[in-house]
């Protein structure tokens, strides 16, 4: 088994964040893993991105070409990421934040209001949780949700551990949205 | 991996050379090794030691070569356009036998060219860009658990053959995380006799590379040199050899490349192809004869690199034409892909059979 | 009574037709912006070639519509020396951050103010390396919390913030000298006046001209942008006060070594 | 005081605009702010809520670092 | 002799540099190259020329690339620590294909070392010490005569290919003096529509190293300069072969070390011994192909150099296993000598024979 | 009444007993003596070591009783500060000329002085390039003649002579900053007294001390000792008049800071 | 002034005089001068001429670079 | 016919000029000739030297490890080269400056008052002059005292011309001397 997910976003949507925990959690469960953010310019202002390999076997080079997973939590990163997806592989989108609907009918798309959920649950910036917690259902044999609740733990800084609880609930939404999308499909 | 960590690989080699001991660490920020000076500013502040953004890159390598004179373990980082602002530094650390450690997380060139990981310093680090007939030890590891060994490994090999020890690795490889455990402190203890720490209760001691009387004591200098680093190259081989046993094919590559070149190996060997991967630990000195041995055995041997044809010189330097040597290189930030080292071996075995078909 | 709209203000011709890589918010746009109207009121534009420095301006080319050119980081002022030596009737301005201009190349700075090149520096100090990800720079505050002080700057361990115009003025060649700011409308007048002077003294060949410009990084400082151009009016105008050092043709400059 | 009188409009491009808020901050009639949609780049950009009572003082555009907005003025038409 | 003159060799290169029309020479002071600036100081003062005494080798080789980018013939000479120096500055005006003659009167090292002539800096000049995948012409001229010829050339071949040229010459080429004829100008020009000098009529220029923008702009940029390297590996093969024709031993050695070399195989010629002297004139593009032909004739190739195991290297990769490569290297200042070489030749002939008779 | 004799002046313990290699009326060997004098009288010898530069005084460890080490042409402070860093109870002594200290390491300089490291540097200014054959240095004087300036230094064209101490003199660190000179036996007295003081601070653990002495150069000015120190006198002094720029501890360097 | 009365004598180490006439510029009695004869290195040393008037002043001492001169001063036993 | 010769002495008696008028002079008699100072140390105070090949073969190397001719003009220089002569060679030496006559009896050694003549003429600079007009009837082979005549017009620059009737004066001292001496051995 080997996914090749690539997360991407603006700066504060908390990207490197989601593809950490999502490592740690598979490094726990005795996973290759490996974590790249994007550190393709120098500059700024662009989009921010993670690529994460999660894998059975030796993982040879942590870059993507042609991911099986995406998550794109804003426009411009739907914009560069989608023609890369493989065929057959999969799109998670942050329906809060892009407004037209992907174009590629060769791959299995997930829409969800994930900065709305966020802010429903009294932040902006959860949109990550909510995305991965879809995540954990899609692809139900990569991490289980005890696994990122104990990676939430160690990744996590002690200042910032309170709002682990919340992460969490936020994370559980995520995994229920997609629970309900696979339901409907 | 149960009982691992996860770390940036540029972290890794931080800790690690906290954990070596050094505490007297200088550099000039760049891209992609600036994790390396963030986390020591952190740590340095924690542990007592000293971190100094130097005000360049020139400025840096030299407070190295001051703390190494003073004893210390000492280290400074870069990454390739200000790996090439040390190289005279360098040429003076290395001609006054003062130990360090030196990081260059390369990055394409030339010039100011692109952040993106890459091999285009090999020349740099192995023949020296500095001035004179001088040699660094050059280590290359292959992922975040070889970046904190090698770490630990230098630190120790600067003080036992008073070299400067260069870790050469790519921006990829810094930049990524992956599980490691980290090392523990060896305990390796060595006499600094000849520091420079006041002449109080013994004579004194001179800490120069300059040799100006009489005539010849420059020649008989670089002699001395010589005797070490030919010594350093008995001693110091360090090479990783992946299903090359029964290779009729080789691939010869380090760091980023040969993880891709080694996911290549098994594919093929999976298909039946008989490939092997050479992966030289130690750029420096080169472990030449051990491939001169192996190439005898083979066919081919295909240099994969991120860079234009560096490593290659090598190769062929040890193979000396005992076996036919092929090249597959990407620049500027590119990383080699299976397909096309797979694609190339193929092609090697095709070409092969239908030689054989023909004669 | 009719009543017609007449434009006021345009977005001047001198800014190429291209988005900036610039964080929103960030000084380096409004300063870029300043720069192209005044070399198009100069009518200079057309024989001026922009330095950019290594840094977050390292692609200020693309966005002045003049020819552009590269330097090494922190060699700009060496770059335009060679540059000015080579064509002296062409405008030759070197545009530099705070590590570029004081870190690594303050020698360089030092020298080409020293020899009185006819070149202008504009010199964006914005109390942090932008590029890298917002280390100590030479200008950084004491106190101010940067990726490599996580405690904050603390002068007697790792120096204190160097002052630039004040380091320049004790050489005898430089025509003008002056330091001004970004952070409001009014500021943002004056540093327009600044580049205007500097770009004039240029093209009438007087001689070397420093205008340092304090300017908003929200980014590296953790802050929405209008809280950083408080920040600079609050905390940054103390170590760098707004100030004209010098202002006279060469030959004053002359006269008073002379003397 | 020197803008007795005077009468404008801001003009600003929303592509161009990065939501900086360097604008808005610096209105001095407050007439500036955050647009509720996205522009392509997926940002809040600009917009003025109360053309009427802008004076062209030319804050917003002096401000500006990618000179997104530009500036109209009213003026008499037989005064020019 | 009659209508030639005497002249240092580093005033002929700065005289002939003048000649090719060079007018903006930089450089800092450093010893055994210091008669360059000091004529130039006088001379540029009559020609009108610029010469600026730069605070540093840093800043001497960015106001060659500021002068280059403005599209005049430019130069800059140092000698090897600040040779050093100058490396990332070097990779810059390569990435950025600015044209320029860049001189190393090489002493020794490494580190400050001394500073009589040596030939250390070999590995520096052809592999470049500066960082990512970069060429720069290498030349090297044996006396005073070609010093002047070949700077020329220098500036000719630099406009052409868009490419630094450096000229490798050794302190004692540097500091002695010969009979020489100058060069006469030679009139040729180059189009450079490329240089910075203001858009005004025509569409903006840019000159950088930088690829930022899309990922692949830096490879597709090392892919161009790769292929001009090619091209340059092509057409610009200089060598001079000696006395190498019916040769069963040959001697590789270029500058001051092939002084020696050529007078220890007219010695062992006049005593009956087959001997040449393959002398490169480029360094890069070395003339690999050319000796790789010879080796195919000779018993044993004998590297002789003033260094301890760089230009071997070169040998080494065009003999190609051919033949075997021997060494005789002098270091820190010395100057091979003529007895030492032949009687290095003269032992292979011993050995040679005493195998024949064994067999 | 017997008369008796007593040692009023003896060479100092501190010197090594060998030749130097300077030239006949070298300020060099002045400067050393009164170093060695020093050290011994403070009771540091032992604990001290001297970074000698790239220069005619590259081999100063020669000649002094204590432990050396090399730096790289300019790096001298960057090379005392790793050391300094490493070994914070010794003394260490930046000795540099003006090509050193101006030229190629004027980054190093300002960069030390303004981190305020414990250490002292010795400047000495002889207005040329001593070691590489009389070369302008930043401090030759306008019109001064030297190899590279054969029809005398233009300052319009090359810049001016560059003052260390007044450059040194606007930063917050250093605690102490004096100009001093060796061309006659009461500018000798004085320059040791700055000596003393730079390195009583130094073991006080103080902070930066920075002496400037301006020096003869016999051989590359072209005139006999004697007329050298006299020209440092007719000459020299007008552009780099002898001063005590600083002289306050630590504590005074910050407050002024914090006010 | 101070060495009212003082009296004194250098000695002067001919093998480590350069001969740079330093200590001869500077003697305020004019009594040092260059020797006839040449030193070991081929130089001529300084000697001095007088020393009967010698103030111990320390002025030659303190010019020479080679710390060729040490002085001894005369004092009364008594006042030992 | 190949002559290494050494002239060596303090930095003001004018060592590399001695040199390079025996090299013009040699050179346009037809021979192969080189010039080198020593630049051994970039460093103060020693002696100054320079070595001349003149040869009608190529020159391999500037650098002379035994001169067959060594021209010492003060004490330094003497102690420096003498060892270094080669078996049967030829030592000039400046008896003006030189207490102490040189121990090797394997070589032609030949005192000469240079100083003492040359200050006799007026100028304490003129040693070398008086060493070179030696020479010149010492090796009559070398070069012509005509070929050196039209080099001082060509080596020395414009400015100090006018010296050059003195010098040459000078010279034929130094040539009337060693006929003196090679008359009386
Ligand atoms: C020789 C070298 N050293 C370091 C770097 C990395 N680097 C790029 S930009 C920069 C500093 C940027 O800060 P500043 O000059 O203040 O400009 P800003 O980005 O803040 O506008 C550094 C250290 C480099 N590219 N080259
Ligand atoms: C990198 C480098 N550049 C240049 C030199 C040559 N060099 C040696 S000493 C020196 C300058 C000496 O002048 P100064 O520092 O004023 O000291 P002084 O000799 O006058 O005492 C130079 C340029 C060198 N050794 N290394
Ligand atoms: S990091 Fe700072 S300086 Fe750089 S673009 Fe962003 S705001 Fe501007
Ligand atoms: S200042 Fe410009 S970029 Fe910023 S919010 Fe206003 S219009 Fe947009
Ligand atoms: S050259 Fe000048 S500084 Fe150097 S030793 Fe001689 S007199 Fe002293
Ligand atoms: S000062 Fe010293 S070296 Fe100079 S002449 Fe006097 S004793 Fe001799």
């Amino acid at each position: 088994m080997t996914e090749e997910i690539v997360i991407a976003g603006f700066g504060g949507q908390g990207v490197l964040l989601a593809g950490k925990l999502l490592c740690v959690a598979a490094m726990r469960r005795g996973l290759q893993v490996s974590h790249i953010p994007s550190y393709g310019a120098e500059m700024r202002g662009g989009t921010a991105n993670c690529s994460v390999v999660i894998s059975t076997e030796d993982i040879p080079s942590p870059v993507i070409e042609c991911p099986s997973v995406v998550i794109a939590l804003n426009g411009p990163s739907l914009v560069k990421f989608l023609p890369r997806i493989r065929l057959g592989g999969m799109l998670i989108w942050n329906r809060s934040l892009i407004a037209i609907a992907p174009s590629r009918s060769d791959l299995f798309s997930f829409p969800l209001d994930a900065t709305d959920i966020s802010l429903a649950n009294g932040t902006e910036r959860a949109a990550n949780m909510v995305a991965i917690g879809a995540l954990l259902r899609l692809k139900p044999n990569l991490v289980s949700m005890k696994s990122i609740e104990a990676a939430l733990d160690e990744v996590i800084s002690s200042r910032n551990r309170k709002y682990n609880s919340l992460n969490l609930r936020i994370l559980s939404v995520g995994y229920e949205m997609a629970e309900k999308i696979v339901a409907n499909k | 991996m149960l009982g691992k960590v996860l770390m940036k690989g540029n972290e890794a080699l931080a800790e690690a050379a906290l954990i070596a001991g050094c505490r007297h660490y200088f550099a000039y920020p760049i891209t992609p090794q600036n994790e390396i000076p963030v986390y020591m500013a952190r740590r340095m502040a924690e542990l007592g030691g000293t971190f100094i953004q130097a005000e360049s890159e020139l400025a840096a390598i030299s407070m190295v070569m001051g703390a190494s004179a003073g004893g210390v373990r000492t280290m400074t980082s870069s990454s390739s356009p200000g790996m090439a602002l040390k190289q005279e530094g360098i040429s003076y650390l290395a001609g006054a036998e003062l130990p360090c450690v030196l990081v260059n997380v390369m990055r394409g060139g030339p010039g100011l060219g692109g952040i993106a990981g890459s091999q285009g310093d090999y020349f740099q680090a192995t023949r020296g860009g500095g001035n004179g007939d001088y040699r660094t030890i050059v280590l290359a590891p292959g992922n975040a658990q070889e970046l904190a060994d090698f770490t630990v490994d230098a630190f120790d090999l600067a003080d036992e053959y008073r070299i400067p020890v260069l870790i050469l690795v790519d921006g990829y490889l810094g930049q990524m995380s992956e599980p490691l455990t980290l090392p523990k402190p060896n305990g390796k203890k060595f006499e600094k006799s000849w520091a420079v720490r006041g002449s109080e209760g013994k004579s004194k001691n001179i800490i120069a590379s300059l040799r100006l009387v009489p005539d010849s004591a420059l020649e008989v200098h670089n002699l001395h040199l010589q005797d070490k680093y030919e010594k350093i190259t008995e001693e110091v081989r360090h090479v990783d050899e992946y299903r090359c046993e029964d290779a009729e094919w080789l691939i010869v590559a380090y760091g980023a490349a040969a993880r891709v070149a080694r996911k290549a190996v098994d594919s093929l060997r999976t298909g039946g192809t008989r490939v092997g991967l050479f992966r030289p630990l130690s750029l420096w000195p080169f472990p030449d004869r051990e491939l001169n041995e192996f190439a005898k055995e083979v066919e081919k041997v295909l240099t994969v690199e991120m860079s234009l044809g560096q490593l290659i010189e090598d190769v062929k330097l040890s193979v000396n034409g005992e076996a036919e040597v092929d090249f597959y290189g990407r620049a500027g930030g590119a990383v080699p892909t299976l397909d096309d080292i797979i694609g190339r071996i193929y092609s090697y075995e095709h070409q092969d059979h239908t030689h054989v078909q023909a004669s | 009574m009719s009543i017609k709209t007449i434009p006021m203000y345009r977005r001047p011709e001198g800014l190429s037709d291209v988005r900036t890589h610039y964080c929103p918010g960030c000084g380096h746009g409004i300063i870029h912006k300043l720069i192209a109207e005044v070399l198009v009121e100069l009518d200079i534009i057309g024989k001026t070639i922009i330095i950019a420095p290594v840094g977050c301006s390292v692609l200020a080319y693309k966005y002045i519509e003049v020819d552009g050119l590269e330097a090494a980081h922190g060699r700009a002022p060496a770059v335009a020396t060679g540059l000015k030596r080579a064509l002296p009737n062409r405008i030759v301005i070197s545009y530099q951050g705070d590590g570029d201009l004081l870190a690594i190349g303050v020698g360089e700075t030092v020298h080409a103010a020293n020899r009185g090149e006819k070149i202008t520096v504009f010199f964006v100090n914005n109390a942090n390396y932008g590029m890298t990800g917002g280390q100590m720079a030479p200008t950084s505050l004491e106190g101010q919390k940067t990726t490599t002080t996580p405690h904050g700057r603390d002068g007697t361990e790792v120096g204190y913030p160097i002052r630039a115009c004040e380091l320049i003025d004790t050489l005898v060649a430089p025509a003008y000298i002056e330091r001004t700011s970004v952070h409001n409308p009014g500021a943002v007048k004056k540093t327009k006046k600044a580049i205007l002077k500097a770009l004039s003294y240029q093209k009438e060949g007087i001689g070397y001209s420093f205008v340092e410009i304090l300017s908003m990084c929200p980014t590296n400082w953790g802050v929405e942008p209008a809280t950083a151009a408080e920040w600079i009016k609050t905390d940054m105008l103390k170590s760098f006060p707004l100030k004209k050092f010098r202002d006279r043709p060469m030959e004053a400059a002359v006269e008073k070594e002379a003397s | 005081m020197g803008n007795n009188g005077n009468r404008g409009v801001p003009i600003i491009d929303k592509e161009r605009c990065k939501g900086c808020g360097l604008c808005i901050a610096n209105c001095p009639k407050k007439i500036l702010a955050k647009s509720k949609e996205l522009n392509s780049q997926g940002l809040h950009y600009t917009v003025c809520i109360d053309e009427s009572i802008c004076i062209a003082c030319g804050a917003c555009a002096l401000m500006c670092p990618d000179a997104a907005i530009e500036i109209d003025k009213f003026v008499e038409a037989e005064a020019v």
